[in-house]
């Protein structure tokens, strides 16, 4: 199974992510720059966290107009697992892939540090590794991760078990205590926590490993059924 | 700022406007033997910011020559952007302190968040990616509603730049004092790893080579920034205001991408970024460094504002910009590096043989000066010192023994104390595990880092304690840097070398000048005791404000610590319940 | 060339705690009577002329300026000479 | 009750990197003759009346809705009924 890590100009968690598919999974992995991007090929597509385009306007906006979307978007149809992870997860709201948008932390700060989360769905191509209402530890990193959506989405979120994570205490105003969701068909995950910075036990947890296992098993189990 | 071309060399000299730039005198005179001439408007300016404090340590050089600087680990000690040490395997920590207190004073975001920026520049322009960031900040009572905003919009600025680039801010302090009631201090440090094989020089060499300029355009940013760093705050520093830089930290992520991937082209010859000073003291640097001159045309130069001067050129601070010695005739293939990253590389000059620095605007020459004088030359000041009264005072007075009776109480008022408090207020808002190599981030004695795909990870810490150094100089520097070894040592780690920050109040006064001497002696007994050596530094004088009260002495120390093996990593926490505590010492 | 004015604010019922924190730091300054306080964009773009510049200025907003999840925006065009 | 509208720009020669982002994706999304990009802020704000209602919003953005070191402020007064 082969792993797309798209980088944008101003992505700095690619290098985590790849190293977490590459060196903690044990997948194949590149980093493929937005420009030259062909993403054709590879199996599971995963958006990084950083400040694509420096955050400037709105946070992923940017991004989320730049060439490699047409790709990205395709790959969403065809049905291959989509990750986005904090600034990643932004761009896939500002695409319009995933519904809601994200407006500044509640408490207007920049927040870095340890979370729990609570699986909501473990059934998931991503949490299938995971039991459900586990509870996690995973880092934040972000200071627009105040998830929005009118109470309808969020009913719709809800009725459709499109809730992957919450947070156990939410840090930064979130609806519904939103910490990442997938679409209707459950293969794009966007999340503001980081699972790639959760991958070994030397840097505090290996809680987001899983996640990466999930994909990993899905991924196998679909291939079997299809060979 | 209105045309200033008008302006003749003799109306300089006779309307003593070279003062006004921060020369004396003396200096004019020595600028006037050594180019045989009255120097033009241009050509005061590029003098005036050369032989600047900020740049040319007039005043320090005789004090930074008695730091131990030497050891067998040692790959670069001061004189480059940053200093180097090897670790072992072919590769080496690179790292270099620098502080932004005049800025941050006076636009504290944007001071902050720039301080950040230049130091990130200092070492990827040695060809190293900057793994780690922390910080030394020094504000005066949290009372002042003026401090109370300062404080705030520091750690905002550090923040807004550090998490954007990507690299974790992982440790630091914050003391509170009144000292720094009109004198913030804003010291930033990066540390950065390189294999030995990409180590990178400033230098501009090979005559008819291609001088290249990359990153943002020149504006009329901080103009005249590195003599006011070298001047005492004063009211008059509010009318200097519109010199504040504005930093583009989304800019700076892509010049350190590209910059790390240009430095493993062969067709560049040298780097450096341009920092205070710009174009002046990265251009005459790499000339003066390589033994050769430099010749710019500066209607090449990327503009973001109208009709700029050449002086206004040459003296811009506008952030985030590096110059590039190129092979001559493969500036296509440098180009094509930085375009990828929607980066333009722009040919600007030629490296020359006659040792001088020209500058041509609009068909003219601007500037024509020796090279050496202007980069190297700076005169130098044994500045006359004299111990301080208070200090006499104190030695006169006997040791002074607190009595406590309620310990509890004593405790909780100590805990209250904003120096001693927690500050997970400020910690939390810096990414501090981007890059997924955090071992410790704040919150432990010292920051621990691992090298990814080796056994190793670096302890890294700043200390000073500047009550101490106030009451006495020696002994508070020899503590400062035995405060950080002993946090080095408590994570795991050797200490391997220093960077220090000395920032005081006014050299030209004695007893400020004495601080400055006694530090610098405890500071470096320290070192050669612990075999730290101080591969870099920075100095920033004329800390005082309003009425001429000055900061106590802060030489911040940077140290950092190599952990040979990943189990050696101790943390500071107790561990469980049960555990044995042990004090050990005296 | 035309002085594009534009003007981003958060919808209404989306919470706006920049507005909040604004207001509540005002108040701390002792101005008083402030009663709400919404935070938002101002753009100001220079433009060559064209015949649909307001087409064009309308699909700016909607593609990138603003994002209609959460903003509204208005703008007005003016002559530059 | 008023309706002040701040307009808060950067002052000119300041750098406005967030512009210039703006700017450079509007180009690429192929809206052409897009000649500058400034980004500001801008606030509503509901306030009592006052006789000195032009001196309070002066003080309001000196002291904390501005930042005169960077920034240039300008508003309006509108009657709310
Ligand atoms: N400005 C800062 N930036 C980042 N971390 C900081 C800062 N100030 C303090 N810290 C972190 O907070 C922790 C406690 O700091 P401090 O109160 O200075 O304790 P100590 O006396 O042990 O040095 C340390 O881990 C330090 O790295």
């Amino acid at each position: 199974m082969k792993f797309a890590v798209v980088v944008f100009p101003g992505s700095n968690c690619d290098r985590d992510m790849y190293h977490a598919a590459k060196d903690a999974l044990g997948a194949e992995a590149d980093l493929v720059w937005y420009k030259e991007a062909d993403i054709s090929g590879y199996d599971a597509i995963l958006l990084p966290g950083g400040f694509s385009y420096g955050d400037y306007l709105r946070s992923g906006a940017i991004a989320a107009t730049s060439p490699v979307i047409e790709q990205i978007r395709q790959a969403v149809e065809d049905g291959k697992p989509v990750l986005g992870v904090c600034n990643g997860f932004q761009v896939l709201l500002e695409m319009g892939i995933l519904p809601g948008a994200m407006l500044k932390n509640e408490k207007l700060k920049f927040m870095c540090h340890f979370e729990n989360l609570v699986v909501e769905n473990a059934e998931t191509m991503f949490t299938r590794e995971y039991e459900a209402k586990e509870v996690i530890s995973i880092p934040i990193a972000h200071g627009e991760g105040n998830y929005y959506c009118d109470s309808e989405t969020l009913e719709e979120l809800r009725a459709n078990n499109q809730i992957a994570f919450t947070y156990e205490n939410n840090p930064n105003g979130s609806v519904g205590d939103i910490a990442g969701i997938t679409n209707k068909e459950g293969n794009v995950l966007g999340m503001m926590p980081h699972p790639e910075r959760a991958v070994e036990t030397l840097l505090g947890s290996e809680d987001g490993l899983r996640l990466f296992q999930s994909i990993l098993t899905h991924w196998r189990n679909t291939h079997a059924i299809n060979a | 700022m209105p045309s200033m071309l008008e302006i003749s060399p003799q109306q300089i000299e006779q309307d003593r406007l070279y003062s006004e730039m921060g020369l004396s005198d003396a200096e004019f005179q020595s600028i006037k033997k050594i180019l045989g001439r009255l120097p033009n408007y241009t050509e005061t300016g590029l003098f005036s910011v050369m032989w600047s404090e900020h740049c040319s340590y007039k005043n320090s050089k005789p004090l930074l020559k008695k730091f131990p600087t030497e050891g067998p680990e040692v790959l670069q000690g001061p004189g480059e952007g940053a200093g180097i040490i090897d670790i072992g395997d072919e590769q080496a920590v690179v790292f270099k302190v620098e502080s932004h207190n005049h800025p941050s004073a006076v636009e504290p975001y944007q001071g902050a968040a720039t301080g950040v920026g230049g130091i990130l520049r200092d070492v990827f322009s040695m060809g190293a990616r900057p793994v780690a960031l922390l910080n030394s900040l020094r504000f005066g009572s949290l009372e002042r509603p003026r401090v109370k905003y300062l404080f705030e919009e520091v750690v905002h600025g550090i923040a807004g730049y550090g998490n954007c680039v990507g690299v974790p801010t992982v440790g630091g302090e914050v003391q509170f004092d009144d000292a720094y009631n009109g004198n913030p201090l804003v010291n930033a440090m990066c540390v950065g790893l390189i294999d030995h094989k990409d180590i990178q020089k400033g230098i501009a060499a090979g005559i008819g080579n291609t001088v290249m300029y990359v990153g943002a355009k020149t504006g009329r940013d901080g103009i005249h920034g590195a003599t006011f760093a070298s001047e005492e705050l004063s009211e008059e520093s509010e009318e200097k205001r519109p010199s504040v830089q504005v930093g583009d930290p989304f800019m700076e992520k892509l010049l350190i991408e590209a910059c790390l991937d240009v430095i493993h082209h062969d067709a560049l010859v040298g780097i450096q970024d341009m920092g205070a000073a710009g174009l002046t003291s990265s251009a005459s640097e790499m000339a003066s460094k390589a033994g050769t001159g430099m010749k710019m045309n500066l209607d090449l130069i990327p503009q973001r504002e109208e009709n700029m001067t050449a002086y206004e050129m040459m003296l811009s601070e506008s952030q985030e910009r590096m110059l590039l010695v190129v092979e001559k005739g493969r500036e296509e293939e440098i180009a094509k590096v930085f375009r990828k990253y929607n980066l333009e590389a722009v040919a600007v000059g030629e490296v020359t043989d006659n040792q001088r620095f020209t500058l041509v605007h609009k068909g003219e020459i601007v500037a024509d000066v020796p090279v050496d004088n202007l980069a190297e030359d700076a005169p130098v000041y044994h500045q006359p010192s004299r111990v301080p009264e208070y200090y006499k005072q104190f030695q006169a007075m006997d040791d002074y023994m607190p009595k406590i009776t309620d310990h509890k109480e004593t405790l909780h008022q100590l805990l209250k104390q904003p120096t001693i408090a927690s500050k997970q207020w400020v910690y939390d808002q810096y990414d501090s595990m981007v890059q997924a190599n955090t071992v410790f981030a704040p919150g432990s004695d010292a920051a621990v880092i691992r090298v990814r795909d080796t056994e190793k990870a670096l302890a890294m810490t700043t200390d000073c304690n500047s009550r101490y150094l106030y009451v006495d100089p020696e002994v508070g520097g020899q503590i400062a840097v035995a405060e950080a070894a002993r946090n080095i040592t408590c994570s795991g780690g050797r200490p391997l070398g220093i960077t220090d920050g000395l920032n005081f109040g006014s050299p030209e006064n004695p007893e400020i000048f004495w601080q400055m001497e006694k530090s610098v002696d405890g500071m470096s007994e320290a070192c050669r005791i612990l075999s730290t050596p101080v591969i870099s530094g920075n100095v920033s004088l004329y800390n005082e404000s309003f009425g001429g009260q000055a900061i106590y002495p802060t030489p911040i120390v940077g140290m950092v610590g190599l952990i040979e093996k990943l189990d050696h990593i101790t943390p500071s926490h107790f561990q469980a319940a049960g555990d044995l505590v042990y004090l050990i010492g005296e | 060339m035309r002085k594009v004015k534009v003007y981003i604010t958060l919808k209404e019922g989306v919470l706006d705690p920049q507005g909040k924190a604004v207001q509540n730091s005002l108040e701390s300054l002792e101005f008083g009577g402030v009663k709400d306080v919404r935070v938002g964009k101002y753009m100001e773009l220079m433009i060559e002329d064209s015949k649909d510049i307001d087409k064009e200025v309308d699909q700016m907003c909607d593609k990138l300026l603003a994002n209609p999840v959460i903003e509204d925006y208005s703008y007005t065009i003016e002559e530059v000479v």
